[in-house]
């Protein structure tokens, strides 16, 4: 077992005016971007599907495998120790990324999905029976919705959903209705991955709790794009991926308060999460490691320590400026440019995280996307792991540009460029 | 891009033959390739063994529309049997293009719904997926 | 949806005499070796834990992230597409390690813990029901024993145990007697972590099929080691980790056969692993997809691709000829240099893998690690996950060190030096 | 190593004090490190307020065996009270030598029976787990 270091994270009083991102020494701290793509200058603009990562990630994972590398926790000897010390010590990296005060409130999963996952299976089996309610929303990534429906349907449990409007925006008038069927979990996404909506996550909460119900934020898009604080928020649980937030695929997070943790049943068993095992029955580790079985991916977690660094260096505000900025210069820019592009989601930017879903009428999003990669454009097109958000929005499929703190405005210009050429090959 | 959109993909995916709807189907199949959101419905009106007509409908991209174009081409008026011989490569033949892996379920779309219609008619067991 | 190239995999015919390793030349492979600890060459004998990695994988990882890193299956675009076709290529690759004929049988893990949990969950929810009984070996792994001890808790199944004689042997006259209760499964380990026996897999699967058993092989100290056909064994699954056959953390693997995979309700819920997602319903992928929701950790699974290459290539006949050779010389060299030293398992090397756990009277584990460690040598100690294993033997704890392609005659004599160190301190 | 296995830790480990069962105890507590399979019973013996006894058994590595060593021998006499403002790092002191983060938990094995029995006492809450 090993003590991870707790420190209070002090909270920084940010200046008034604060200086924007500098983009350009930004792109420099990424190897990737430095290539083309079909003979031009790669333009990533699908950092919400996965991010890239600065040098500092890349160098750490590199210098685990040539330096430290060995398994945590039971080694007495000094690579384990080193091991053990970069492990945990991202911990204490991330509880700062979140404000958290308990580093012990951290546990290491693969991605958004496996933690969401893990409360289905652990909180959710033992809390959720016949007839319970669960309410999610219409926007859910697949992530925050299939591990529900298995739940649902074990347990016989009711989902509900909160509705959208049309341009994408969550309707807590009906929210405060799905109230009223006293659910034991709310869960919902900070920010939409595909509509960019921003969710207004601390009011909700407080209207679930004065419920009674629990909630679940999925803050897959947000970590990575704003100041996300835990605390403030009052939420029970909250997850995100590693591998979207400029750590290394294989890093993920679930936080969730000490005492749920504590009473919570183990999700995995194996070695780590257990205190002692006999043939027929064992006890169980303290949190984190009762919930992570098994030889983690060291080396991941490692470099998401890295990568909250990096971000809590950058500022997470002047992050959020970055993308706000971006945001209304796409949707302006792009209507402009494009004439007859369809956009969908608020068109205000201040309730929109860095995320551009559009169509070309005439144009499938696959072809579309398929003729930007010849630019060096990189979109994604399809459903965005949200088919039930197309399907109510009647679309088939949608395109969509994302952002990170290494997108300029000059992506933006090249990717309307990129569209203008889609139109011409296909004559609309 | 040349490669991909050629100017005669692009035709039949602006003026796709057999597009709509057939009065008598023998069959009728819809498929989807829920990655991309696209759909087709693809229906046989065969008589005496032989594929009278052939009609399909949906949304896709301009590889799954012009595939779906060519091949309900090539069908039509085809005894059942030849048509059961026919193979996911003579598809990738048909469009000429070369196709990324990426994009193998556009340009299989029309051709596993095929499979299933041969299968609903019994004209032979449902080929293994091809991609 | 992306296709795995399926290619029939060639048994090679090995040439009757087999070159030996050249060790030296590998050691030139693996960066992490050429330190010093402490004053010392670094020897690391904790390969079991987790092996170090050949600079082919860390190349790998690091070419991934400057160049390649994309979200796979759904991007229309070159990152994305080159993404993909690692991740899936990586597949076929440890296929062919495993003599699989069809990639879409390899299910990415975390680890061997996941695999076998992913297995406890899918298959074993489905098929056990009270009653039913669980065959697993006093030598288990917690890895392959939580996993069952919390199903039969949930379904009032019985679990049974073959025992060990004391030199850590399978008790093969009570595993038949077992088998006469007809078990639902026998799940056992193909090589002891703890200490170094090689079962007897293929005449144990054979007796379980015929009795009515699926099998499942904890194949985690034994993929690295060996050569293992997972055809001629002919098990129902098998699980490893990456992470100890020379591939990055976070890679694993379970293979079972197609089957029982397309049978099985999935695992976790989220992106990729769907077909169709609507509010209240979903449809399953493909296998293997169904079974790897959310994003995968790429990486690592390109990385543990390129390993089974690597391993592959050094020949696992050759690897298992290099292992035995240093199992006999650690079990000839260390009673006649560390007098009085307690040695553990089978002693014959025929049946024993690289695994050499033992205690110095009188000096606990702890120390005898701790103080190794000042001589540079990387030792585990503590009950090597298997508690139940070291009650069995009525053993407190022991040390234990492990080997690889990378190990050398002389870390096993640097081990017994440092253990003669261990006798002066503690005057014993 | 040296610095670890200094004389008097491998003393206190070779010939431990207060070592063995007590007669009349107020209370018993086992306490156990499964990771490195060390267990520990501690005993006391209270009599008005105060530790006139102490004693334990068990087993385990040098640095868990010479802390138990040390704390007992500490603990002996006092006052409850005295006992109970015992901190941990009070037992990282009497021993004397760095601890790595590893070897903590070995460390504090007794320290940790030593709560619980103080706990059972009432002498106090249960402090945190310290590491
Ligand atoms: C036999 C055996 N099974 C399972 C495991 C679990 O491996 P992992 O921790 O990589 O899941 C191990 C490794 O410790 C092992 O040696
Ligand atoms: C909002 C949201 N939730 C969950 C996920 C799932 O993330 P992952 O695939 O890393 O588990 C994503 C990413 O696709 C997402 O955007």
């Amino acid at each position: 077992m090993t003590t991870i270091e707790e420190r209070p994270v002090a909270t920084e009083t940010e200046a008034p005016a604060r200086a924007p991102l500098d983009a350009a020494a930004i792109r420099a701290d990424f190897p990737i971007l430095d290539q083309s793509v079909n003979g031009h200058r790669l333009v990533y603009l699908d950092s919400a599907a996965t991010s890239q990562k600065p040098r500092a990630v890349i160098d750490a994972l590199d210098a685990y495998y040539r330096q430290d590398n060995a398994n945590v926790h039971r080694g007495i000897y000094a690579l384990s120790e080193r091991a053990t010390a970069g492990y945990e010590g991202a911990r204490v990296k991330v509880a700062k990324l979140l404000n958290v005060n308990d580093p012990h409130e951290i546990i290491w999963t693969r991605n958004a999905t496996e933690s969401i996952n893990l409360v289905a299976y652990s909180w959710g089996r033992k809390h959720i029976s016949r007839g319970d309610v669960i309410v999610l929303t219409e926007m859910e990534h697949h992530a925050n919705l299939v591990p529900w429906q298995l739940l649902a349907q074990e347990k016989d449990a009711d989902l509900e959903f909160i509705p959208i409007t049309d341009d994408g925006v969550l309707r807590q008038d009906v929210f405060d209705v799905l109230l009223r069927l006293k659910p034991k979990l709310v869960a919902f996404t900070h920010v939409s991955n595909t509509l960019g909506t921003i969710n207004p996550v601390e009011d909700m909460t407080r209207r679930a709790h004065e419920a009674g119900a629990l909630v679940l934020i999925d803050g897959a898009q947000a970590v990575p794009h704003l100041p996300v604080d835990v605390q403030a928020i009052g939420a029970d649980f909250y997850a995100f991926s590693g591998h979207k937030a400029l750590g290394p695929t294989g890093s993920g997070v679930l936080w969730a308060r000490r005492e749920l943790l504590e009473a919570m049943p183990p999700f995995m068993g194996g070695g780590d999460m257990i205190r002692e095992v006999h043939l027929r029955r064992s006890d169980w580790n303290d949190i984190p490691w009762k919930f992570e079985a098994g030889t983690p991916d060291i080396a991941a977690q490692i470099g998401l320590g890295v990568a909250a660094d990096y971000l809590r260096d950058l500022g997470m505000d002047r992050l959020r400026d970055h993308e706000r900025d971006l945001v209304g210069y796409a949707l302006d820019v792009l209507p402009r440019e494009v004439p007859g592009i369809d956009l969908y989601g608020p068109m205000d930017p201040e309730i929109r995280g860095g995320v551009v879903p559009f169509n070309i009428p005439g144009v499938h999003p696959h072809d579309a996307a398929q003729v930007l990669d010849r630019f060096g454009v990189a979109v994604r097109a399809g459903h965005h792991c949200t088919m039930p958000l197309h399907e109510r929005l009647d679309l088939g499929a949608t395109a969509r540009a994302s952002f990170q703190c290494y997108t300029t405005r000059d992506d933006i210009d090249a990717l309307a460029n990129g569209l203008k050429e889609v139109q011409r090959l296909f004559g609309v | 891009m040349d490669d991909l959109y050629r100017d005669y993909i692009l035709e039949h995916y602006r003026r796709p033959h057999n597009f709509g709807v057939l009065e008598t189907p023998t069959a009728t199949y819809e498929g989807s390739n829920p990655l991309c959101g696209d759909r087709i419905t693809m229906q046989l009106d065969v008589e005496d063994g032989v594929v009278r007509e052939v009609g399909f409908t949906g949304r896709g991209c301009a590889i799954s529309q012009a595939s779906a174009s060519l091949l309900t081409d090539e069908i039509k008026g085809k005894p059942l049997a030849d048509v059961s011989s026919f193979a996911a490569t003579d598809v990738l033949d048909l469009l000429g293009i070369e196709i990324s892996p990426a994009r193998l379920k556009c340009a299989m779309l029309s051709f596993d719904a095929l499979q299933h219609l041969l299968d609903e008619l019994g004209a032979k067991p449902l080929a293994n997926d091809p991609a």
